[in-house]
């Protein structure tokens, strides 16, 4: 679960994290009525999970409340646009206003975790407010990294290096150390898999500020705080996510292609092998969907009414290779969905085999359906009837 | 030969009375695997269906009955808790097919239990077929032989091997290290493993799109296995940068973990990798017709 | 720094572990008061640290306004009687009215440090409400001990290991591993030496309540709980403790005996050997008095005025061997206390080596006082002086 | 021979431009010790009095200096983390001086700095004799020679050592393990040190009441050590019971701990424990010359 900037920032306020004044509006008026009651002057950010704000002209600046008023209109009036990551853009829904700093230097802090060493790993550039993966490219050896033994956890001296190491400001050197320790404590409290601070600002008169807040939490860990549930409710799923949620699977379970043939498997690598295997055919894949591990019947009619009625499938080929999920359960759920479903019908091509594969192939036999043998031969089989 | 895991291997199950642990523990049993016990809290001084001794704690388990290896069926919240235990009782081997275990728990365990070997979490577990099962692996696709097979992915391990089996060619030891963004161990563990078991003269590498196992995995066949027959596949050749599919393992980010940035560290590494799973047994064929 | 029941319970609740409903109070009217406003079965229990308070009368049970009136006077009425640790007794200043359990079993937990082990060890025993000690000579198997490996701190296995371990009653079980936690997590968070429940109650409707709390933390840790520094003020320090405290030393550096010999050293090991001295030189030690490393002079005029106004010390050997205590500033000290003070003369034995030990004994030279070589000597030549 | 520290022992102070630090490095550069630098954060690129470098971190210093042991100057709240730096900068022997550590900083770092010998904390560090010096003792009084000694506290260390070399005998190495309840260094490991050391023929063992340490090394010295000659030394025989007296290592409680039991476990083990420090020489010649 991403995070939006506020909500990251209400997480930093908790640990300790110098953060700029700020007030989350949900609309214009509340922009005006928050700079109205508090004099200064304010930067109005659209709150948003895609990167690219500034450029996009979705941060503006306001010193009065109507000024307030004005740019907030402006940026809530279309949403962010389109990129790679995004192709749909993102909407607008609320946006926050933030004291203006007086910047003297930005720099970038991020904590993450590196899959080789399986460790967390700080990382410190004297280069911030830009993107990291630009800085990595241009100034490689400015990025300061450190590999935190999970034993010890974090120590001061940890930030220390870091400043040193980036060559950091002197400015930023004697508050780094608890900023950063501050940063492992929400990292480690609230089971993040990144946290980042672009820009780290050093101010005029000598503070540091996270100007922004990027956290990723660990979905895996959400149930240790239930109020995220709560925030979640307040984050943008894209349709495939709404999709897959609603059928009771994990939102990264499945997603729609342009192609006409639909697939599912159990386990993500057999879905993805699933996947490749009808790309090989010479089809085109219509979605990925893997119905996890020890799906039972149920789940089975859900993702089979999933796909029939919102991808552009023309058949589709189901791939199961039992371990603990049972092929018996596999067939009751497609025996179910083509007597009871109420969604059209198209082709079905079953591949069933692994733990009990015979009491499935028998349960499928007395509904008058055959599955075939192989992943190729169920895939070229689907290409054929998709045509 | 076989790493990890042979017929002696005295293994329990924790969660045994859950269902999963239950039925898992059945069809393990009925493998040949050398179960000699399980855990639930509550439950110790009961016999399982199989007539199992059931134990309060992995301690009073290791006690009684010596065993070594753990075979862990426990809700996400609890695995790093079974991990521990495990641990702190002497196991030097588990298993951990729990899926959805928070990576920090994860991170915490695996910088904290140096001498135990976790594979997983969230994975099928390993066979060495003819002799041991520990986990959810469906036996009968399995058969002996000298292949040793590696992956990140469940259902994927089922069907590569049987392929392997379909054509004819055994395995020494198959096993599904998990999709997890930390996990115990990795494909460099049990390549270095079979490196230095004598019975196993080639390996299959089933990888799969996103973070950096496969490459670490090419840098060390082409440092230390560079003799070895060993064939790679990439599941997820076919998804769209930038989507995350399934289990976090499959995000792709930077350079490292595109489709091409894994088949050309194999290649480099002199690993030929397979276009679909279909082909392996056909090139793994090959690259031991040239090496013998 | 050890705490009364009434502040460890505080600390109990923050942690998370379940307390009965309870008031402080000074006097006996609000004992009254309490009972007044809340309805319930009260046990009144004065706050002292030392203790054997059931044996001594100072737990009674109360009903109504009234009986919590009168045995709050009662209680208050006389101090804690002496026993071997506590030859004054101790001054009872205030109460806890405590909701009265319905008892089903009582059982031992408490955590501490192992030296030898270097770990924090975890103790569980079926044996609740009497003296540890006891029921470690009486039932030593009955105490089941987990070391805890600091890397991986407390993890719930360890509390369902100790239940089973030792025997508990099943109706602990469920809530024991949580409890064992939060006693763990308090331990570490405040910095404690030892946090000990006992007895841990099971009610007869099968809920778990620490029944008293024992928490000593760390002196040495109190910086990081400011509060504490506030909650110091409410223990009792006996005499010794606050005339060290008001010299400036730490409270555990000064203790007085009955002899005639005033011994005062840098170092508790050569402030014991000191003591040791003088007693194998046939002479009674007034006082053990360590000056604390790098005292400068002074430290060292403050320890000669408290040495000579508080004790019977009819002669004074000062044993100073420099390391980070440095020779010159000891000499100044003592001349400055010899020049300056009101407090009465006695006569001064001083044995003075190690670092700056020349430029020490110039000093002492000048004002006319000549050092011993050996403590032995000083220890024998300070025996006779005071004769 | 000496343990733990020679002539060839690249030193470095950690809080090197503070008032003890500053002090004691240039007793410990006089003594002969081979210090290579220092640090203070921010301080990077000066020189000290001595000539000696200063670095912001611990890690620059040993990349600079191949410095493998610290010396420790820091106050209380930032003794672990003084700790911790030199321990992931690779150095592998710390003296920690710091009087007023929390006991649970340090028994985290005792638990988790696996291979880094510690050194007290609350110590005054230890002397080779005519090689080195680390900590605050004053070297005037060792002389060179084959008795190694070991005292929890700082002062009366050197009480019996000034009577050692006034009764001519030598020291190979002298040190204060600290008089904390957690250290980082027993006389266990000290005294398994100088059984290795073969320039080591004698050891004096100077504790005091509270804790089981002298316990614990009586128990060492019957099993490993019993032909070679020790003299123990009870510091606080005539401290009242239930008193705490100064440090919190002088605190009785239980059994163990008492003056009683401690010179009891001596007696048992063949080592003669001294009335007063100034018998240790006498014993010590005793011990020597029986041997002999």
């Amino acid at each position: 679960m991403n995070l939006m900037e506020y909500q990251g920032k209400e997480l930093f306020k908790r640990a300790g994290i110098p953060v700029p004044r700020s007030g989350h509006a949900v609309d214009a008026h509340q922009v005006a009525d928050y700079i109205e009651k508090t004099v200064g002057e304010w930067v109005v950010k659209a709150q948003v999970l895609m990167g690219g704000r500034g450029k996009a002209g979705k941060i503006k600046f306001a010193n009065t409340a109507d000024e307030g008023r004005s740019v907030a209109t402006d940026i809530l009036a279309t949403p962010m646009p389109p990129n790679r990551q995004n192709p749909k853009g993102e909407p607008i829904n609320s946006l926050l206003v933030e004291e203006k700093l007086p910047i003297a230097k930005e720099a970038y802090c991020a904590i993450t975790i590196d899959r080789t060493a399986k460790k967390p790993v700080i990382m410190v550039s004297r280069f911030g407010g830009m993107d990291i993966e630009e800085v990595a490219e241009k100034h490689p050896d400015s990025i300061a990294k450190f590999y935190v033994d999970t034993a010890i956890g974090y120590s001061p001296f940890i930030g220390r290096e870091l400043a040193f190491e980036s060559e950091l400001d002197a400015g930023y050197r004697k508050q780094l150390p608890s900023i950063v320790g501050a940063l492992y404590d929400l990292f480690f409290r609230y089971g993040a898999k990144l946290v980042e601070i672009n820009p780290l600002v050093l101010t005029t008169d000598g503070k540091v500020y996270a100007s922004d807040a990027k956290v990723e939490l660990d979905d895996d860990a959400l149930f240790r705080n239930p109020e995220f549930a709560e925030w979640q409710k307040h984050l943008p799923l894209d349709e495939d996510e709404q999709l897959a949620s609603k059928a009771g699977l994990g939102i990264r379970n499945f997603r729609r292609f342009d192609g006409n043939v639909g697939t599912m498997a159990n386990g993500a690598g057999l879905a993805m092998a699933t996947m490749d295997a009808v790309t090989n055919a010479g089809g085109k894949i219509a979605n990925f969907l893997d119905v996890g591990g020890g799906a039972n019947a149920e789940r089975v009619r859900n993702c089979y009414e999933l796909v029939v009625n919102n991808t552009g499938a023309k058949a589709f080929f189901i791939n199961i290779f039992g371990g603990i999920t049972r092929g018996d359960e596999v067939a009751k759920g497609i025996v179910q969905a083509m007597e009871e479903t109420s969604s059209r019908k198209i082709p079905l091509v079953i591949r069933l085999t692994g733990t009990n594969e015979e009491e499935g192939r028998r349960i499928l036999a007395k509904a008058g359906m055959t599955p075939v043998e192989t992943m190729d031969e169920g895939a070229k089989r689907a290409v054929e009837l998709a045509k | 030969m076989s790493i990890f895991l042979d017929k002696n291997s005295k293994v329990i199950v924790q969660g045994i009375t859950g269902a999963e642990g239950s039925y898992h523990t059945d069809r393990m049993v009925k493998y040949g695997t050398h179960v000699v016990g399980g855990v639930t809290p509550g439950k110790g001084g009961q016999k399982t269906p199989q007539g199992l001794p059931v134990f309060d704690t992995v301690k009073d388990a290791v006690e009684a009955t010596g065993a070594t290896h753990t075979c862990i069926f426990v809700p996400p919240p609890f695995a790093a808790d079974a991990l521990y235990e495990a641990y702190e009782a002497g196991i030097t081997f588990a298993v951990c097919i729990t899926e959805g275990v928070p990576v920090h728990d994860m991170l915490k365990v695996v910088g904290t239990t140096p001498g135990m070997r976790i594979i997983g979490p969230n994975c099928p577990g390993l066979v060495s077929p003819g002799k041991a099962s520990i986990g959810i692996m469906p036996g009968h696709v399995f058969t002996p032989g000298k292949v040793g097979l590696i992956s990140r992915s469940g259902t994927l391990t089922y069907e590569v091997v049987d392929l392997l089996t379909r054509a004819g060619i055994g395995q020494s030891t198959c096993i599904g290290i998990g999709g997890d963004p930390i996990i115990g161990t990795t494909f460099v563990d049990c390549l270095r493993e079979f490196k230095n078991d004598p019975e196993t003269t080639a390996v299959v590498v089933c990888g799969e799109i996103g973070g950096s196992d496969e490459e670490d995995a090419a840098a060390f066949i082409s440092r230390h296995m560079p003799e070895t027959p060993i064939v790679g596949f990439i599941g997820g050749r076919n998804a769209p940068p930038g989507k995350s599919l399934g289990h976090a393992g499959a995000i792709i980010s930077g350079n490292f973990g595109t489709p091409q940035s894994k088949i050309a560290a194999f290649k480099a590494a002199g690993v030929p990798v397979a276009d679909r799973p279909s082909d392996i047994p056909r090139l793994l064929a090959e690259r031991l017709a040239v090496t013998v």
